[in-house]
């Protein structure tokens, strides 16, 4: 952050976008807001997770009144076991290791689609459906022709971006055009495309041969995202996807942080007006942000149908899209934030994984616990009143409103 | 009554906006309180007003020492205040605004909206304040909007009245009425402390002064022996200019040519109605007139950002009507809008970001699609020590900067090229005499450069310092032409009133 | 299940029996449900453990099935023809490890070391019955059906059920009519969603107002938000699905006429006694009226809108289809 | 009609060119809708649709009304055709959006009567069940308006309505409806005291609490459902509030048992918006509501607390919220099964939006919704050669177009930064 500290005067708009200052490549890093304030924040979140996952406990909750010395040691040994179980599954071998950057892929290039939007200004809440549509642009891909697969992989790629994109871009069209909230007509569209490929997966082009069920062909192996360490185990999962994600991001930094496209993307989402004053055309902008973000959820898509599932399935993009969202606000709308976002959820999913496999606690306890951390990060002044830590940080202000 | 501020004394982060200020009123009696930008005058009144908490001093009525927790408990004290920004609910009519918190009511919770109503005309008809009660208040031009300001104090039977710059958007008729409701006030025994930054007003109106700077008093003065000159160096802390110095003009070929021009609003209704004129290269024209009657769409749909319905716009011979602002901005066109926070700047952006805001997408500061940073840096710290901005940096956010400040961010932006055209709107709105003397310099070697330069200010007298040629516009249209050294502030004042 | 949690029923190492739940997960009230039960009644009368893993996701199939073959299962068992794929790879990765796999049946060949039993079931010919029977108890001459999303193991029930009644039609003369699905078109009522209990009152809704007073929802829980319709309305009766929902849904177990029994828990049970028997095979298995793996329960409370006559023939009509005498795909 | 006439009189058109641009568009598109009805539906049709205006055992019943598709496609289509020259010509000024709800009602009048050609179908059904899938929209679109009109966005809509419902499944089986439905409701205001703290106190963005709450609440109902009530059904098994006729009034024809022979949860609808229509706009708690949402800094100048303002309106709108949420459970299936808000909650965000704010225009577009959404679920069983797919995106579809086309720019009541005081 800078050295001076903001005054906003009473009748001066908040500074809403302050974390980009230290993004244009200038000011210091902070390293309490930045490491000791999320450390602590996920420290929260599993402390409070923990009550949670005490009070789900019926047996021990009853021997509290009976025994509580033995209900005391049961309750920590549950809590021992499930975290246990949740560190070793997202962290502990190679195969964990693994699994969290397998699933870690697709929310990082989800969540940029939405930090992207944030960054425009624009709630992109449709990430799901953008998911969807770009997934299938791949699969046609896939199965459909036969190529080698230096050109087949990166074909495939570029038919998710492109199915995401024009998806996303109806959103930003509407927005433009007739001030449709985003917010709507993409929770509309989530809809529409999950219902879609319900419909297409009963299409025959798309059906796998000789069967009825709704599952799509399989893509052809030219065109599926190697796996990166399947040398020493067949079974290790991670695959190109996570490369092409971290990549992803990068560009996305460049792009939002380095190119004029991106100063237009950003100014557009801090102030609208300036941007129009300043020459920008701001139907097209939000038509291209949109559509940016759509081709980066696309890609989240493409990431599930030609990496990590080979196929197509009702709803295949699950809840990433939604995941998504807590992604690019815990990453702050930041790329860099945003991967490091997803590496946590990605090992949470993992760790859960293994948790409900060895223990009692169902996996659902994930979510409070990603829930609880989202919070603690997004209020640093709670944090700071707990653990009395001194810290610049500001709480992130991601959102304008409905302001159209 | 009387009001004493005791040893008030406010911290802000890295800023003490009042530093033990001791100051008092009593009722009948008219005191102003004058102050550079930024010297602590409405954190005073906010603090006297109950809105923000000392950190040190105290508040003392007839002896008592007070302690507000907040508005209403000074309200009860019998404290009224009209803020520098109305405080009104623009949806709202001016009857609901007016009892806003001290409701009429029927029973139980029900409002009693024709007791409202009948409360506003009584006091409207008591002091010659006339609104209609039914009206909304954003539809209302804001000399009507402070009236109803000051009829919500007087709802609330204030006896202290503070009113923070209630003149900087007043025409000079409008001034007068407001002088005489004042005197009214005075005459029935209410104390009134009177912000402003014009020195004429103070001198005209005021029983005591007071000058702040840096957030202490600075000094007191009699206005039967002070004088503008000297209140001015009072403030700023050394001798400022007033007067705009400039060579007569001789105006070369027109720049801009506006003929038969009509614009809508947003409503949809004429708000430039047939507007024909030019500007000529080495010519300062003037736009004079009250806030809302047309200036804003007028500049609006020069600069490319409002439709035109109707005529033609041509700059250097070229038709602009309906380009957009890229190709306007192409054309060598400057534009300080109106609202230097809505759209000359992006205050999360930093300061070189804001430098670049309209040239980012050329040579030198990107190439296709690749921003150069470094070039912005390079030209952000010229145009900040060119043009004197106050600031630590250039990486950092314009929401850090000083009103006046941002505004200079602005000037320096627009200035600092070569251009053939400047449209200025309010140049110098909500700025200390200082910035504005600085301003006013720029504006002039604009035009002794070779530009042509159109000015749109509702102040009277720096439309009159500045222009070679002044046009008024009232309703839509352009009402008279006159030279500055031809007419005086008072006839312009009728035509901005709408006389012809 | 009835134990205190869905996760394991332990006993001594007597075996064990895995089960891998699609994304409905283990409390579906539907297949995942009913695999588990068999998987569970095994375990105890063979003195094994069942432990269960719920998949929230496609892409937790793969995981899910390996940590199961790291686990020395010896059997595991998979729910639903989406994890066809995941249960074909790691049958062929792991020859040692058996599996079987509820509602679906591999192409010849496709299973390299036949270690995979499929386990489907011919729903249709009990539908058809159930159909039959409400053909001849409805009052209205309407009875309705709708499915959670157009997909065989939901249509299959909705086709048999339609031929039923077309069949009681071209017996005896009448003219019922069944809403909500055409076996001709295979287009018809879906709520979209095995979730939506809501949607499941509001189908039952609309098919009651065009004048339906018995109704097949084939939805998964869905149809226990039309049971509750059916028990707060009183003026239409329910035919379940799958499991027998006099028994299953105790709250309105008074509104099923009947249901269409698929017991893919008996199926799951048998295949367990198998692998833990050391008798384990990778041949189909195909449930039938004939061998009891399909039918249709009871009318428990119903039973006096069922005469004798109306039970005689449904005797002999499960008799006729069992013999191919009566042909349930016309 | 006035000023259509005195528009036309004038020499020349005083259409802006903006209206103008619009006014061409829709005219294409009356145009367009012209001809589709007259070729799909027109010459579509040889029977009649007949449509069900009373149900079995209603005291008074009136005769079904029997219309020949292929006919009312023609008028149809001629009274489209119309309103596309008028459009061009003239413009219908300010009735333009409700000349254009009519003409679209006339579409969709037109594609029911081809859809249910030669059968027929009960249209007491069908606006019965709008009804009551409008209900939660309803709930959840107020308690958003609620707090937006204190300057509070609440994207947790969802998660208080789920919340809602999984208290309602559980109370009413352990303590009876009452009981639930009062619990229900606390359940949704203590969740939003937690985003009023959130975002008041600690200005915590007001989206990010709100995503946070829906993450939060959906977790925490999926864990404890599959750790308590999959093991004891018991606590899953709530009683459901039965439908009941208001005396006399049930008995009108068609109004009657679509309108007053509902359960609770349909009157409470009704109650809600009469009274925070009333509230909102007739008394004090409403006119400083208001104040606080469109311009904190006024309130807090005549001593309106601004804080405490926020904090009570967040809970009453998360009281709202959690009540109707419970409509789910013991107001339709009495058990909860894990994320069966199923989006509504986002939906009565879009209704409230759609509704610009206001209660009456809330629960007008949770109708609009609960009709597409009860055709849905009708036109499935009338024979048509849609895809279930396609007609289960109907509902969905339908908000796109009506926001797109209808509202255009809606403006919200409220600054929602967070209001700082010294
Ligand atoms: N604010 C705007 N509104 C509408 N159209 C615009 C706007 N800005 C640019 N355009 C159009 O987009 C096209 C490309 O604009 P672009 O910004 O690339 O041009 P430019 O930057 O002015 O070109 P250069 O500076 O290289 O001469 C042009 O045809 C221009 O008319
Ligand atoms: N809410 C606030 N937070 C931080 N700093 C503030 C706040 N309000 C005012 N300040 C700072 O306190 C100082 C005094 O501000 P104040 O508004 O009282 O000045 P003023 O004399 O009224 O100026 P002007 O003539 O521009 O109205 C300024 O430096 C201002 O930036
Ligand atoms: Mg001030
Ligand atoms: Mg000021």
């Amino acid at each position: 952050m800078s050295d001076v500290t903001p005054t906003s005067k009473p009748d001066q708009p908040e500074d809403r976008s302050s974390f980009v200052a230290d993004v244009t490549g200038v000011g210091r890093i902070d390293w309490r807001s930045n490491i000791l304030i999320p450390a602590l924040a996920i420290l929260s979140a599993l402390v409070v997770g923990a009550i949670f996952i005490a009070l789900g406990d019926l047996d021990t909750l009853r021997l509290w009144g009976s025994d509580p010395g033995r209900a005391l040691s049961e309750t920590f040994g549950t809590l021992g076991d499930a975290y246990g179980a949740l560190f070793r599954g997202a962290l502990g071998g190679i195969n964990p290791i693994s699994e969290t950057l397998t699933r870690a892929a697709p929310l990082i290039l989800a969540g940029l689609a939405v930090a992207v939007g944030f960054q425009a200004g624009l709630f992109n809440i449709g990430a799901n459906g953008q998911m969807l549509i770009g997934g299938m642009f791949a699969l046609v891909v896939g199965f459909q022709f036969d190529l080698p697969l230096l050109i087949h992989i990166p074909l495939a790629i570029v038919a998710a971006f492109i199915g995401g994109a024009l998806w996303g871009a109806i959103p930003g069209y509407l927005r433009a055009k007739t001030g449709a909230h985003e917010v709507i007509t993409t929770i509309m569209l989530n809809f529409i495309a999950l219902r879609l490929v319900d419909y297409l997966l009963t299409v025959k082009f798309f059906q796998l041969e000789g069967r009825n069920d709704p599952v799509s062909k399989s893509v052809l192996d030219s065109a599926r995202y190697p796996k990166l360490i399947e040398f020493i185990n067949p079974r290790y999962r991670v695959h190109l996807g996570i490369i092409i994600a971290i990549l992803v991001a990068v560009g996305v930094w460049w792009l939002l942080y380095r190119s004029t496209i991106g100063f237009e993307f950003r100014a557009v989402g801090a102030n609208p007006d300036g941007a129009r004053y300043a020459g920008m055309n701001v139907v097209f902008l939000y038509v291209a942000v949109m559509a940016v973000a759509g081709g980066l959820a696309g890609l989240a898509g493409g990431d599930q149908v030609v990496g990590t599932l080979g196929r197509a399935t009702s709803g295949f993009s699950g809840v990433i899209g939604f995941d998504a969202i807590a992604l690019a606000l815990l990453g702050r709308s930041h790329p860099f934030g945003v991967v490091a976002a997803g590496l946590l959820f990605g090992g949470l999913a993992a760790g859960g994984q293994a948790m409900q496999a060895t223990t009692n606690v169902g996996i659902d306890i994930v979510q409070v616990i990603q829930a609880l951390i989202i919070v603690f990060i997004a209020a640093p002044a709670l944090i700071k009143a707990i653990f009395r830590v001194r810290a610049e940080a500001e709480s992130a202000q991601v959102s304008q409103g409905w302001a159209t | 009554m009387k009001l004493e501020l005791k040893g008030i004394t406010k911290r802000f982060p890295g800023v003490v906006a009042n530093d033990h200020v001791d100051l008092e009123i009593e009722t009948g009696e008219i005191l102003c309180l004058l102050g550079e930008n930024g010297a602590g005058k409405s954190t005073l009144m906010n603090i006297l007003y109950g809105l923000y908490s000392a950190d040190e001093g105290d508040i003392v009525i007839d002896g008592k020492v007070q302690n507000f927790a907040g508005p209403g408990d000074a309200i009860a004290a019998g404290i009224g205040m009209v803020h520098q920004h109305f405080m009104l609910v623009p949806v709202f009519t001016v009857a609901e605004n007016v009892v806003l918190g001290v409701e009429p009511m029927r029973s139980a919770g029900i409002l009693d909206l024709d007791e409202a109503r009948r409360d506003v005309e009584a006091i409207s008809n008591q002091y010659n304040l006339a609104v209609d009660p039914n009206a909304v208040i954003e539809e209302l031009p804001v000399g009507i909007q402070q009236r109803v300001e000051i009829i919500k104090v007087l709802f609330r039977d204030a006896e202290i009245l503070v009113f923070d710059e209630p003149t900087a958007v007043l025409t000079p008729q409008e001034v007068d009425e407001f002088f005489k409701i004042v005197d009214k006030l005075k005459q029935d025994g209410k104390g009134i402390i009177f912000i402003t930054h014009k020195l004429k007003e103070v001198l005209e109106i005021a029983d005591r002064i007071a000058v702040l700077r840096r957030g202490a008093v600075v000094g007191t003065a009699d206005p039967a022996t002070a004088t503008e000159s000297g209140l001015a160096e009072m403030m700023v802390g050394r001798p400022v200019d007033l007067m705009v110095h400039k060579a007569p003009s001789h105006p070369g070929e027109a720049v801009l040519s506006v003929s038969d021009l009509t614009v809508m609003n947003i409503q949809g209704r004429k708000a430039v109605d047939g507007v024909s004129f030019e500007v000529r290269r080495n010519e300062i024209v003037g736009i004079a007139g009250v806030q809302g009657n047309g200036q804003t769409e007028l500049v609006e749909a020069l600069t490319g950002l409002r439709e035109v319905a109707g005529g033609t716009v041509l700059i250097q011979g070229e038709d602009h009507t309906d380009s957009n602002p890229r190709q306007i901005h192409n054309a060598g066109v400057a534009h300080v809008p109106e609202d230097r926070q809505r759209s000359g700047l992006i205050l999360g952006f930093t300061l070189t970001e804001n430098f670049v805001l309209d040239s980012y997408h050329a040579v030198p500061f990107s190439e296709g699609i690749k921003m150069d940073w470094k070039a912005s840096r390079e030209e952000a710290n010229r145009l900040i020590e060119e043009f004197d901005v106050r600031t630590p940096s250039s990486e950092i956010p314009a929401s850090n900067l000083s009103g006046g400040n941002q505004q200079k961010v602005i000037v320096a932006r627009e200035f600092g090229r070569q251009v053939d055209l400047v449209i200025a709107s309010q140049p110098t709105r909500g700025v200390d005499v200082g910035s504005i003397e600085f301003i006013h310099e720029r504006i002039v070697s604009e035009r002794d450069a070779g530009s042509a330069v159109l000015i749109v200010s509702t102040e009277l007298d720096e439309v009159m310092a500045l222009s070679d040629r002044i046009l008024v516009m009232f309703d839509g249209r352009i009402v008279a032409e006159k030279r500055p050294e031809e007419t005086t502030n008072a006839e312009l004042g009728l035509y901005m009133a709408g006389a012809s | 299940g009835g134990d205190d949690t869905a996760e394991t029923t332990t006993a001594e190492d007597g075996g064990l029996i895995c089960e891998v739940t699609d994304v409905g997960g283990v409390d579906d009230k539907g297949f995942n449900a009913s695999a588990w039960a068999g998987a569970q009644r095994a375990a105890a009368d063979f003195g094994a453990e069942a432990k269960v893993l719920e998949s929230q996701a496609e892409t937790d199939y793969e995981v899910n099935l390996n940590s199961f073959i790291d686990d020395d299962c010896d059997l595991i068992v998979t729910v639903g023809f989406l994890l066809g794929d995941a249960t074909q790879t790691a049958a062929n990765a792991n020859p040692e490890e058996s599996f079987t796999i509820v509602d679906f049946a591999y192409d010849e060949g496709v299973i390299e070391n036949n270690n995979v039993k499929g386990l489907v079931f011919n729903t249709d010919e009990a539908a058809f019955l159930a159909g039959y029977a409400a053909a001849a108890v409805t009052e209205t001459g309407v009875v309705g059906t709708f499915g959670g999303i157009n997909i065989p193991p939901v249509t299959i029930f909705m086709d048999g059920f339609v031929r039923g009644v077309r069949y009681y039609n071209s017996e005896k003369g009448t003219d019922v009519q069944v809403l909500g699905w055409d076996p001709d078109t295979q287009e018809g009522s879906f709520t979209n969603n095995f979730e939506s209990l809501d949607d499941g009152r509001a189908f039952a809704q609309s098919l009651v107002d065009e004048g339906a007073d018995i109704v097949m929802p084939v939805a998964g829980p869905v149809g226990l938000g039309s049971a509750a319709l059916a028990s707060e309305l009183g003026t239409f009766s329910i035919v379940g699905v799958d499991v027998d929902g006099f028994e299953a849904d105790s709250n309105n177990a008074g509104v099923y006429l009947t249901s269409v029994l698929k017991r893919i828990d008996n199926a799951v049970y048998a295949a367990s006694d198998d692998a833990l028997n050391g008798s384990f095979d990778g041949s189909l298995y195909i449930g039938t009226l004939e061998n009891e793996g399909v039918g249709i329960a009871p009318f428990h409370d119903k039973a006096d809108m069922v005469s004798s006559e109306l039970q005689a023939e449904l005797d002999q009509l499960q008799a006729d289809i069992i013999s191919g005498a009566v042909d349930i795909k016309s | 009609m006035g000023n259509v006439t005195a528009v036309m009189t004038r020499p020349t058109d005083s259409r802006s060119p903006a209206e103008l641009r619009r006014s061409r568009v829709l005219a294409i598109v009356y145009l367009v809708l012209a001809l589709l009805v007259l070729w799909a539906f027109g010459f579509g049709s040889e029977g009649s649709a007949t449509f069900v205006i009373s149900r079995p055992g209603d005291a008074i019943r009136v005769g079904d009304i029997s219309v020949p598709g292929a006919g009312l496609a023609f008028v149809v289509a001629a009274v489209l055709a119309f309103l596309g020259a008028r459009q061009w010509m003239a413009g219908f000024g300010s009735k333009t959006n409700l000349v254009l709800a009519i003409g679209l009602g006339l579409v969709a009048l037109s594609f029911l009567a081809w859809a249910a050609d030669g059968a027929s179908f009960s249209l007491v059904g069908l606006l019965q069940e709008a009804i009551k899938r409008a209900v939660p929209i309803t709930f959840g679109a107020v308690s958003g308006l609620l707090c937006e009109r204190t300057g509070i966005i609440n994207i947790g809509i969802e998660g208080m309505l789920l919340g809602g419902a999984f208290t309602g499944a559980i109370v009413g089986s352990t303590l009876g409806a009452t009981a639930a439905m009062i619990a229900a409701a606390l359940v949704g205001g203590l969740l939003a005291l937690l985003l009023a703290v959130l975002t008041v106190k600690y200005r915590v963005d007001q989206i990010i609490a709100g995503v946070v709450i829906n993450i939060f609440v959906l977790g925490l109902t999926s864990f404890y459902t599959s750790q308590f009530l999959v093991a004891n059904p018991a606590l899953n098994n709530a009683p459901i509030m039965r439908a009941f006729g208001i005396p006399l009034l049930a008995d009108i024809p068609l109004i009657g048992p679509v309108l007053f022979d509902q359960n609770i949860f349909v009157y409470a609808m009704y109650l809600l918006v009469a009274i925070t229509t009333f509230t909102l706009f007739r008394t004090r708690w409403g006119l400083r509501t208001r104040a606080v949402g469109e311009k904190p800094r006024a309130a807090d100048t005549v001593g309106i607390n601004v804080y405490r303002t926020k904090y009570r309106n967040v809970i009453i709108g998360g009281l709202v919220a959690g009540f109707g949420g419970a409509y789910f459970t013991i107001g339709s299936v009495g058990r909860f099964d894990e994320n069966m808000t199923a989006g509504r909650g986002f939906i009565g965000l879009a209704a409230m939006i759609f509704g610009r704010w206001h209660p009456v225009g809330a629960v007008s577009a949770a109708l609009v919704f609960g009709l597409a959404d009860s055709l849905q679920v009708k036109l499935g069983i009338l024979d048509t050669p849609i895809p279930s797919e396609f007609l289960a995106m109907a509902p969905y579809l339908v908000t796109i177009v009506v926001v797109a086309g209808l509202v255009g720019r809606s403006r919200p009541p409220s600054d929602y930064t967070a209001y700082v005081k010294e």
